[in-house]
């Protein structure tokens, strides 16, 4: 499957997602797909192939195996760990492939990560609870799937911020598995456990639930973070509360593409660009903020579309080439 | 005289080792705990909260109880599944519309009936053990959510449907009422109807039942059937309750979780025992534990190990097989 | 009647008996050659050495995992807790060699405690089963909770720092040939002797009726303890395996494990109520769940379609499996 | 051997209220009792399986304390149980030698040594199998008698210094009976300890030195044979005096035909006629597994029927499953109750209405009616119980026969199929069940009742179908019904066109 020298067009790309199970999956690989198209027309790209399955960890090894076999020039992963799949990327990279890891990071220094910092991005939202409680407050957190990177990375950032704040107590930390359900029982709870709360740090679709069984608590005096995703946007112009939704893009992966573009076209990353915590990461910025001084904005963008649909973004070819010598 | 005295203890903790009074018991023990170390945990609105997210595992488990005591085997490891389904589907039937609602149920319970059938087919013509079946059904159903819906689910549950479901009657949510409806009917149907006695006569010895003149292959067949039109309703309730669906796998945790609410509810996994009103209790016990672990701040593994040690203790209770050496 | 209506003529009758006929391992060696030559007829390249290397290496631990769970299943019970004791061993493992630095005897250390803890779970699995009576399906699934708890108690995370020595290891060589190699050749080695030992055949007895068993004066507990002690050696291995693939520590490693394993002695012509087949079949049947993802990619077929082929693929092999065997236990079992 | 004022309760059922026993070796000694008295309980705590609460038991005037199956068999103990203790899934060799394979220090099987004890053992028995019998072959496969043979065979396999044999020839026929009875002389003669536990009593006497007699959990006597009569054991037995005879009184089959059949032909039947008279019993008679049963099973519409026409009162009709038969009033009553008739776990209150629900026009019922619609039949057979509610596992085995008989009363059948209604009832209890079936046949049923003791089959039936090889051929009627023309009859030897091959 080695890729002749002289190749200039006609690239396959392979795209690995171990997970299917929440919409913002199905989005990203969508995404990536729509924004292959004009490549493909001009034949640029050959083929998109996509690997997109519920695997465990060794599963998505198996995935990268078999796009490699298939003789993908270009593989995009979305990792399920961020070092488990060192060894095959190696394998990889050894046989030629460009591998480029989106959304969460992998450590591999043959890979390179384009990615949100989901750091930054919690700190957004963090910031903003603090500043609306006035740096005074009770409040609680609903976090995701313990162990995994992205809610590691989301934890340190939104407890640095608060850490920073002295009038923030932090009642209970729960994690909820990014589940909407679980996340609207496991408010549930913690309302009846601590009548005290001010605020509520929570993300994902969890922050639908959430803020459900706060509203039908009755409980209106509470500052919920939230999601810049359709269903939670309708909600908020439902209930007019005061909310954030910073966006996780699901088009990272499409912003991932756009820099294996460059990259297949021969050119070269200009030095200092790679950073994050294994230096190999190209942060693309956040694309949206929604607060109540946008919302009008981007609730008429996003009217139209179904409950699951996220806000989304992703960097353009120009945008891409900014990061190139 | 003494004897008599003994005899009767023995009777008493004989009645109290019945799964459905210490199940019972131990969600009133779990109770006073929350209270003491959380108070307001016991308070009325906080059981009710907790009664309602336990209703949809309480129907879930229903099914799988039927299943369980047609004995066999009997397992339904699609269920999970069918929850999804069940919302998926309802959710884009109805789209949001009340006049759709109707018509959305009868679709989600008769293509939840049908899978049940299916499942009962390759488990009674093909011989295939329900364990592998139903686990191959889970897969092709959780196909089907993304195959029919494009992997993208559109619609949610109508006003009134949400407001059967959350809305408050005297301070119930409609949930309840609907889980006490199911409970009171599956009752009846296991111990006061012809289908009941067939299924016990089923689950304790075949060979009997069907000499006995019950009809075994459509029994089978049935009693799959009734278990996932349950988990659909179980799902399209569900929807009722998140308002609408947002993860193709939302139902997912119920598939083992109706087991071990089977079996903590009394009824033994090799069929023929048991019924409802353990299992019943089960369900909320189940809910109950969760809720008070989460409580206390346990970290994740302390919940883990809490959760699978009292586990445990329950199927040393009453889920042991008979002994070899009598 | 199967008999007559199988023996047509000629050669093809040969393989037909030897495939159809007798016990249903053959079936599934039948089922997964077919699968191989589908894939290979779209992906010439799928059957080159290296990529069948390669592939056997992502296919081993699922392999180990139903190779082991066959003993347990033989023996009349199950294990739903496979999953969660390779994330055992795995993190345990990785503990400890990440405290002695990864130097080679830590590594060994590693492999060590990491089998004992495989084997402690595998005997508190057993002795809940065997000496308390515990129904298997609810109590491995309980005891599987708890693994996930120690697991997690034991490394919150994934991570570790694991080398990537580990990786060369388990992809690498021992005396020319691939570790793999040596792997699948003891396999079927040990299925050969396990059908000439008697201990294979005390299980299938305990298996098949375990109060027989028990009056004819089998350690009836023995018998069933060891099989889900057996089972988590190979569970541990597989845990090795799946390190050695990924270099993690993860506490959520094995993810599926319990399931599919099932899924694959089922597929392999082990009967799940006990006492009938052998590990052999499970080689075969966790390959088949293995070739199925293959075939279905190479095939090109949709996203959203391959999960639906996924599953009727799976269901289709276990009703062939279901009727064959019916057919032929046909004309004895009548009595029954 | 000897076992000390044993005692033994299920839950609150008492199996053994302190039983002794003991046993010399070089003698077949019979333990006798009605059903439910303990016998098989007793064989059960000698070998270990069951776990006594009180006794002792030794050996060789050793005890033998905390006995387990592995134990009893080290000190040369081996039983044929009542139920059988093989494994269907393997072959009969490896059930044979099951726990005594020669094996290497690796555990792997000395199959040559193994193959040379099997012979050994198997070389006796070689003539009863099927010619193409092979010992690789499946015991899931085999027949009941043949299971029963293996069985024997594995005992036999441990050559132990004690034998328990509990009703071995239930379900063996005649030759076989013959065959094993030769291998008692032997192991006599080799002063083995046997004990055997029949409820034949010709076979007692035939084979018998001495005899234990129990009643509800203890012995009540034991004398040596010679010195005994049958009344005797029968008094012991029941602990009252009636006659062990019985006759039914004169046929009263003048009614119309209730059921009939032509040309019947199934799995393993091949063109039945038959006509069915209202009164009348009908035995079914020849050697054990000639296709009476299936025979039964067709009747009841579980075994397919391939060819032929069935009439019931004179309309054709075809059933294809048990429901259909019981609409049209059949009902069947098997003797291999845990098997074919018992619900264990359930109640008996269960076990009693289980076929009338399926039958009764509405799907839904109160279980207190149930109860009180129970009354009559429950007199009627004279049924001991505690409550209703409680399992029926908690009867003796007379009682439970009885639930099942009165599952069936309670439909109001017309045609009764009985299948070996007593194979391992007492004395009593079958006394009663012919008495009842007597009052059934006035009462305008007819019964057709396949039978593997011949005795029974001519004090009771009116005629008799013979069987052989899954045909009728011969029907015995009037002064034809005694003993030794269905015997010739069983064996074919007067088969008029020498068809029977
Ligand atoms: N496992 C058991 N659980 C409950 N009761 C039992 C059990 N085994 C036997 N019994 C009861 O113990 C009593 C004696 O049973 P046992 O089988 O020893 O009788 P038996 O003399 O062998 O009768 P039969 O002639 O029918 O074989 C009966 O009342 C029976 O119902
Ligand atoms: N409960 C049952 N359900 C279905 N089929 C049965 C049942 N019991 C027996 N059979 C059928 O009966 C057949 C064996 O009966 P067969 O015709 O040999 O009767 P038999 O000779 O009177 O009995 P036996 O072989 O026990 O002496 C088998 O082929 C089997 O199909
Ligand atoms: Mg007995
Ligand atoms: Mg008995």
């Amino acid at each position: 499957a080695g890729r002749g020298e002289a190749k200039t067009e006609g690239f396959v790309i392979g795209v690995s997602n171990p997970w299917v199970g929440s919409e913002w999956r199905t989005q990203m690989v969508d995404r990536v797909q729509e924004v292959a198209q004009p490549y493909i027309r001009e034949g640029f790209i050959k083929e998109v192939i996509v690997q997109s399955f519920d695997v465990p960890l060794e599963g998505q090894i198996d995935q990268i195996r078999n796009l490699i076999s298939r003789g993908a020039n270009v593989i995009l992963v979305n990792p399920a760990d961020a070092n488990a799949l060192n060894p095959v990327i190696r394998e990889a990279t050894q046989r030629g492939v460009i591998v480029i890891a989106t959304d969460t990071e992998v450590s591999s220094p043959e890979a390179i990560n384009v990615a949100i910092d989901q750091a930054e991005w919690a700190r957004i939202s963090a910031r903003w609870l603090v500043d609306k409680l006035g740096g005074e407050g009770k409040i609680v957190a609903i976090n995701g799937i313990a162990g995994h990177p992205a809610n590691t990375a989301r934890v340190r950032g939104y407890t640095e911020v608060f850490g920073d704040a002295p009038g923030i107590e932090i009642l209970n930390q729960v994690n909820a598995d990014w589940d909407n359900a679980l996340g609207q029982s496991t408010m549930q709870n913690l309302l009846a456990t601590y009548p005290d709360i001010n605020g509520v740090w929570v993300q994902d679709g969890m922050a639908e639930g959430a803020l459900r069984a706060i509203r039908s608590a009755g409980r209106d005096d509470i500052y919920v973070t939230g999601e810049a995703r359709v269903g939670y946007l309708n909600l908020w112009k439902e209930t007019g509360i005061d909310g954030i939704g910073v966006a996780n893009p699901p088009g990272c992966m499409a912003s991932a593409l756009e820099v294996a573009v460059q990259l297949l076209k021969g050119r070269e990353l200009k030095d200092g660009i790679l950073s994050g915590p294994f230096g190999n990461t190209i942060y693309v910025p956040v694309p949206v903020v929604v607060t109540n001084l946008n919302f009008d904005t981007v609730y008429n963008e996003y009217k139209g579309y179904p409950d699951y649909y996220s806000v989304d973004g992703h960097i353009t070819p120009a945008q891409a080439e900014q990061f190139f010598k | 005289m003494k004897n008599n005295c003994s005899a009767g203890i023995q009777q008493r903790l004989a009645w109290f080792l019945e799964p459905t009074v210490l199940v019972f018991s131990l969600c009133l023990v779990l109770l006073a705990i929350g209270q003491v170390v959380s108070p307001g945990f016991a308070a009325p609105r906080q059981i009710i909260n907790m009664l309602v997210v336990a209703s949809f595992l309480g129907i879930v488990a229903a099914g799988q109880s039927l299943v369980v005591i047609g004995g066999k085997n009997g397992i339904d490891l699609s269920v999970g599944n069918l929850v999804t389904f069940g919302a998926i589907v309802g959710g884009a039937m109805m789209r949001q519309q009340d006049q759709r609602l109707v018509l959305a149920l009868v679709t989600v319970l008769v293509l939840s009936f049908l899978v049940g059938l299916l499942n009962g087919t390759g488990v009674v013509f093909f011989g295939i053990p329900p364990l592998v079946m139903t686990l191959g059904m889970g897969i092709i159903v959780a196909a089907t959510n993304r195959f029919i819906t494009g992997g993208v689910p559109v619609g949610g549950a109508s006003p009134l449907l949400r407001s059967l479901v959350v809305g408050r009657l005297g301070g119930v949510p409609g949930i309840l009422f609907w889980w006490v409806l199911i409970a009171v009917l599956v009752l009846v149907l296991l111990h006061n109807s012809r289908y009941g006695m067939n299924l016990y006569a089923l689950g304790s010895n075949e060979t009997a039942a069907r000499l006995s003149g019950v009809p075994v292959v459509p029994m089978r067949i049935i009693t799959f059937g009734i278990c996932s039109l349950l988990a659909g309703l179980a799902g399209f309730l569900y929807l009722g309750y998140l308002g609408s669906v947002y993860n193709i796998t939302l139902g997912d945790k119920y598939t083992l979780a109706s087991v071990v609410a089977v079996v903590v509810g009394g009824t033994a996994l090799t069929g023929g025992t048991g019924g409802y009103r353990g299992v019943f209790f089960g369900a909320i016990m189940l809910q109950l534990l969760e809720s008070l672990l989460i409580t206390l701040r346990m970290e994740q593994f302390g919940r883990n190990i809490t959760f699978g040690v009292v586990l445990l203790l329950l199927i040393f209770m009453y889920g042991r097989d008979k002994k070899l050496r009598m | 009647m199967v008999k007559q209506f199988f023996s047509l003529s000629g050669v093809t009758a040969g393989a037909k008996r030897f495939f159809l006929k007798g016990e249903v391992w053959r079936l599934s060696l039948l089922v997964m050659i077919a699968l191989a030559a589908v894939i290979t007829a779209v992906q010439p390249n799928y059957i080159m050495p290296y990529n069948l290397l390669v592939k056997l290496r992502t296919w081993l631990p699922l392999v180990l995992a139903a190779y082991g769970q066959t003993f347990v299943i033989l023996g009349g019970g199950i294990d739903l807790s496979v999953g969660t004791m390779i994330a055992l061993v795995n993190v345990t493992a990785v503990e400890i060699m990440a405290a002695g630095g990864f130097s080679g005897p830590s590594i060994l250390l590693g492999f060590l405690c990491g089998i004992a803890a495989g084997l402690a779970a595998g005997a508190v699995n057993g002795f809940c089963v065997a000496y308390l009576r515990f129904q298997p399906i609810i109590t491995t699934f309980a005891t599987g909770i708890i693994w996930t708890g120690l697991a997690l108690w034991i490394r919150p995370e994934s991570g570790g720092g694991v080398p990537m020595e580990l990786y060369d290891l388990y992809s690498g060589n021992f005396l020319f040939l691939p570790l793999v190699v040596w792997a699948l050749a003891a396999l079927f080695g040990l299925s050969w002797l396990l059908k000439k030992s008697s201990f294979g055949v005390h299980l299938k007895a305990v298996g098949g009726n375990a109060p027989a068993a028990f009056e004819t004066g089998l350690p009836v507990a023995r018998i069933r303890l060891s099989s889900y002690m057996i089972c988590s050696v190979f569970v541990s291995l597989a845990s090795f395996c799946i390190l050695g693939e990924t270099i993690t520590g993860n506490p959520y490693a094995g993810q599926g494990y319990d399931l599919e394993s099932i899924s694959a002695v089922a597929l392999g012509g082990t009967s799940l109520a006990g006492g009938i087949g052998g590990p052999l079949g499970s080689i075969f049947g966790a390959a088949i769940l293995k070739l199925v993802n293959d075939a279905i990619f190479f095939l090109g077929i949709p996203v959203n379609f391959q999960r639906l082929m996924q599953g009727l693929i799976l269901v289709g092999a276990l009703a062939a499996g279901g009727l064959l065997s019916k057919k032929n236990r046909g004309n004895g079992k009548d009595e029954e | 051997m000897r076992a000390q004022s044993i005692k033994k309760r299920f839950g609150g059922v008492t199996a053994l209220s302190g039983a002794d026993f003991d046993l010399r070796s070089g003698e077949v000694h019979v333990l006798l009792g009605s059903n439910g008295c303990g016998k098989s309980t007793l064989c059960k705590v000698i070998s270990g399986v069951v776990r006594p609460d009180s006794g002792t038991v030794s050996v060789k005037d050793q005890l033998m304390e905390d006995i387990t199956p592995r134990l009893s068999r080290e000190r040369g103990v081996g039983v044929v149980y009542q139920e059988l203790s093989l494994i269907p899934g393997l072959s009969v060799a490896r059930n044979i030698l099951l726990g005594m394979e020669q094996a290497n220090g690796l555990g792997i099987l000395r199959d040559s040594k193994n193959g040379e004890a099997l012979e050994e053992i198997f070389s006796d028995f070689r003539g009863l199998f099927p010619r193409e019998f092979s010992l690789d072959t499946l015991v899931q496969g085999l027949s009941p008698d043949l299971q029963q043979l293996v069985e024997i065979m594995k005992v036999l396999a441990r050559d132990p210094e004690i034998l328990i044999f509990d009703e071995p020839t239930a379900s063996l026929s005649k030759e076989q009976i013959d065959l094993f009875f030769g291998i008692l002389e032997r192991l006599k003669a080799k002063h083995k300890g046997i004990i055997f536990i029949s409820h034949k009593l010709e076979e007692i006497f035939r084979v018998g030195d001495r005899i234990t007699i129990m009643r509800g959990g203890r012995h009540v006597g034991c004398s040596d044979l010679s010195d005994i009569t049958r009344d005797e054991i029968v008094n012991l037995m029941v602990g009252d005096i009636f006659h062990s005879e019985y006759r039914k009184s004169s046929p009263s089959g003048s009614g119309k035909e209730l059921l009939g059949g032509c040309g019947l032909s199934g799995k393993t039947i091949r063109g039945i006629d038959f006509s069915l008279r209202q009164g009348e019993i009908l035995g079914l008679g020849g050697l054990q597994g000639q296709g009476q049963r299936s025979f039964l099973l067709t009747l009841f519409g579980v075994e397919p029927l391939q060819e032929g026409q069935l009439r019931r009162e004179g309309r054709e009709v075809s059933l294809r499953s048990p429901k259909q038969a019981m609409r049209e009033s059949l009902a069947y009553i098997s003797g291999d109750r845990k098997k074919y008739g018992v619900f264990l776990i359930r109640s008996i209150l269960e076990n009693l209405f289980v076929s009338r629900v399926i039958l009764s026009r509405v799907p839904l019922f109160r279980r207190k009616t149930l109860k009180e619609s129970a009354g009559p039949v429950i007199r009627d057979l004279g049924l001991v119980y505690d409550t209703l509610d409680k399992p029926v596992s908690t009867l003796s085995g007379g009682n439970q026969q009885k639930v099942i008989i009165g599952r069936w009363l309670l439909n109001d059948p017309a045609v009764i199929l009985m299948d070996d209604p007593t194979k391992g009832v007492d004395v009593k209890t079958k006394k009663d069940l012919y008495e009842l079936m007597e009052r059934m046949c006035q009462a305008g049923c007819s019964v057709i009742w396949n039978s593997s003791d011949d005795q029974e089959l001519l004090q009771n039936a009116d005629r008799v179908l013979v069987f052989r090889e899954g045909r009728v051929i011969r029907e015995l009627q009037g002064s034809d019904l005694n003993e030794e023309t269905l015997y010739r009859a069983a064996l074919g030897m007067d088969d008029p066109a020498g068809e029977g091959r």
